[in-house]
């Protein structure tokens, strides 16, 4: 992994209070895992049916009954639960979920997400990622600032089907820290190296920028 | 990575609870019924509630207690005949008592719990348990709209915990727990065991733990948990 | 127990067939599993979550986290499992409960049961009896023929609030043996002693009997 | 009184399904997933069936060779991206393709499990995913009704069985089987092992035996069950 996405990542992870139950998507979400402090509180949800995910096993430790809703191979800790898959999202529903983190195609600036349908060339369902983007208490967003051609992902509108409307508080990116706010995406704070100027020429909605210093992760 | 330690002291898992608020307690009969949290909420004397419990167990025993200190202003349950004093109450009009048949309470508990608006039954048509709700058809048949229940509060009665609240229930203790587990804001458990984590197996547990915010720790069962002599 | 209704209870346990699942109702219902033969294939259901009820027990060998629905403490066989109140009345809605005994205060001819109030005297809620009525695929009355003022319990049309409409397909009584039919109601069998013209007067209801001879139990 | 029997040969178990038939099969990626019970219904051949599963699994495994056998008509689901064969079927309108979110779908087999309806939701509203469906208002605020899922047939896969049927499932194979159990009109579960009664504790059973109609022995796992190596 690049330096950047290391520290993207790094920073989504202090996103993580205490105490939390978390559930972090297929991808760069999951990597955020590995930047928690050791014997930091927090229970971790996958929505294939368990709370508390543990470490990922490579296939020579793995047991071939537990995965995440990713696929890889994952382990329990002590205090770790399985259960169905109506329990599963009755949790995420319900409100017990404090956090999700998701991967994006899009973000728009009212905080709309669509990251499940690429028109005409990706639609093989949602999974559970409609259930957390709308249910989740708090969702934050993990992606890299543009896609592979330079395309912002940070949007006034999203041309893309929308997962859930309005959902999205936070996103994390390689080059800074969003929040979705009522009045548009609001920067907090930017990637080490990286300008406010170099932000906003790469995000295809109006950025408000904070007056003095601005933080650097 | 370590799971949280929710155990609490039960003063302080009770006074959470206001005035006025909506409290689900888990048991069918004796088995399940959380007497000690019970104690507790009419010791601290929380008025005007909203109880929600498949029954009103009998003289002198949990939901009865809440009824004598006139701390209930309405109860949703699906049978109180073994407790003459909330028949006398309902009778006089100074309980406002709600009925439901017993598996459409645990659905619409479940429901609140698993966060939908309602489920859609065809449960007590010809009786005057369906009067007054909303109806919709369905694939040519008529179905009624039982909404979803939730509460501020659930308080359970689990035989073993462990700290981040991970439950098992004994034999019929189970009843109605997992369900209003779900379905609460506030959700504390009372324990006769409480393990450290790792102490359950995770294929043997009845509530996972993210449901639960208290455990309580029972120092010693009252003689209400014990086998009913009539 | 009198003779009388003994012979009924007994009747009343060659209903069930091996293989069953079955849900004994309060009161005499519950004394039908005294009269099933040794090692026969059944599974009892009771509401409050346990299939496979065994024996109930003392109050000296109870488990006090173990009751039927009744409140009767009982016991576990081999193979028996615990629910909660949610998959307990799925079994019963889903058609998984093969017969249901219940008691009645009236049952019409067509097949009407009332069994839960006695306006103005009796109203403690139903609790799970209205879905185990309307929705075991077999539903048995089991009832003395008249009550003690002598009042016929088998009517024309029920007087009192209905329990669930045309739900009884067939009453065991301490005279007789009568099956809910598209005609009315219609005497199988009489009890021991009892002749056709006696259960015609204790029914307030017509009551078609067989050609030839009747079956006594 | 003892507890039936259901232990069944796979061949007459399977050949219970009719063509035509709504099939539920449980699992999620590999865990969970009845492998064997598969085969033997792409070995028997019923044709024109509906299949109803979280996904399409990977390539040649599961509901893969029920797909290159052309037994499916229908296929409900919540995800398919790991099949490429569901995926160009789909693409060429041979395999007609429901998607449901994942926990919508767990909610209505769940209630066809439960006897009911539908449940009331308010998922995918901004999504295609809830068009066409029934609305009700609730409460002043939109709601979206989910009919319930029953099947014909409910293919499971447990850890552990008994004679009698109960189930136990290991770790995250889970899933959908329990649901999919109370859900089926004809409930065939394979087990790794299969106990007399008794031999799983009441209070760790996770799915009742009443659900099911027909236990299978597996005498062997092939590698489908195996960890994928990618």
């Amino acid at each position: 992994m690049s330096d950047a996405r290391t520290r993207m990542v790094a920073r989504a992870a202090r996103e993580i209070a205490p105490g939390m139950v978390v559930n972090l998507g297929i991808g760069l979400p999951s990597r955020v895992v590995d930047h928690l402090p050791p014997r930091f509180p927090v229970c971790l949800h996958t929505e294939n049916g368990l709370s508390g995910v543990g470490p990922t096993l490579p296939p020579d430790s793995a047991d071939r009954n537990l995965i995440d809703a990713g696929g890889a191979y994952v382990s329990t800790v002590p205090g770790s639960a399985f259960f169905d898959s109506a329990v599963s999202f009755a949790l995420v529903r319900s409100g017990r979920l404090d956090l999700t983190m998701l991967g994006a195609f899009e973000v728009s600036q009212a905080g709309d997400l669509a990251n499940w349908i690429i028109p005409g060339r990706f639609s093989p369902g949602a999974g559970g990622g409609i259930e957390l983007a709308q249910k989740a208490r708090r969702v934050a967003v993990l992606t890299m600032h543009t896609d592979r051609d330079g395309t912002p992902k940070l949007v006034a509108d999203c041309s893309m089907p929308l997962t859930a409307r309005g959902c999205v508080s936070r996103v994390f990116t390689d080059l800074a820290v969003i929040d979705v706010t009522p009045a548009g995406f609001a920067l907090r704070e930017v990637a080490q190296g990286v300008t406010p100027e170099q932000v906003i020429a790469a995000t295809a909605a109006p950025l408000a920028v904070p007056d003095g210093d601005i933080v650097v992760f | 990575m370590r799971l949280p330690d929710k155990t609490t002291a039960i003063e302080e898992a009770i006074a959470r609870i206001p005035d006025g608020a909506t409290v689900m307690l888990g048991g069918f009969g004796v088995p399940g019924t959380p007497f000690t949290l019970i104690r507790e909420l009419v010791r601290q004397g929380q008025k005007n509630l909203t109880v929600i419990k498949n029954d009103a167990n009998e003289k002198g025993m949990g939901v009865d207690h809440l009824l004598a200190s006139g701390q209930v202003a309405r109860l949703v349950t699906t049978h109180i005949g073994l407790n003459p004093r909330a028949v006398a109450l309902k009778n006089a009009g100074s309980l406002d008592v709600e009925f439901c048949a017993q598996g459409i309470l645990a659905e619409r508990v479940r429901a609140g719990g698993a966060g939908l608006k309602a489920v859609v039954a065809d449960i007590g048509l010809d009786t005057d348990l369906a009067r007054g709700k909303p109806r919709i058809e369905l694939g040519g048949a008529v179905g009624v709209v039982e909404t979803a229940l939730r509460a501020d509060a659930a308080l359970l009665h689990a035989g073993r915990a462990d700290t981040f609240g991970n439950l098992r229930y004994a034999a019929t203790a189970r009843n109605f727990n997992p369900l209003m587990a779900m379905a609460g804001d506030l959700v504390i458990a009372e324990a006769e065991i409480v393990l450290p984590p790792g102490g359950l197996a995770p294929e043997d547990i009845h509530t996972p733990g993210p449901f639960v915010d208290h455990v309580v720790r029972l120092a010693h069962l009252s003689e209400e948990y014990g086998v009913v002599r009539r």
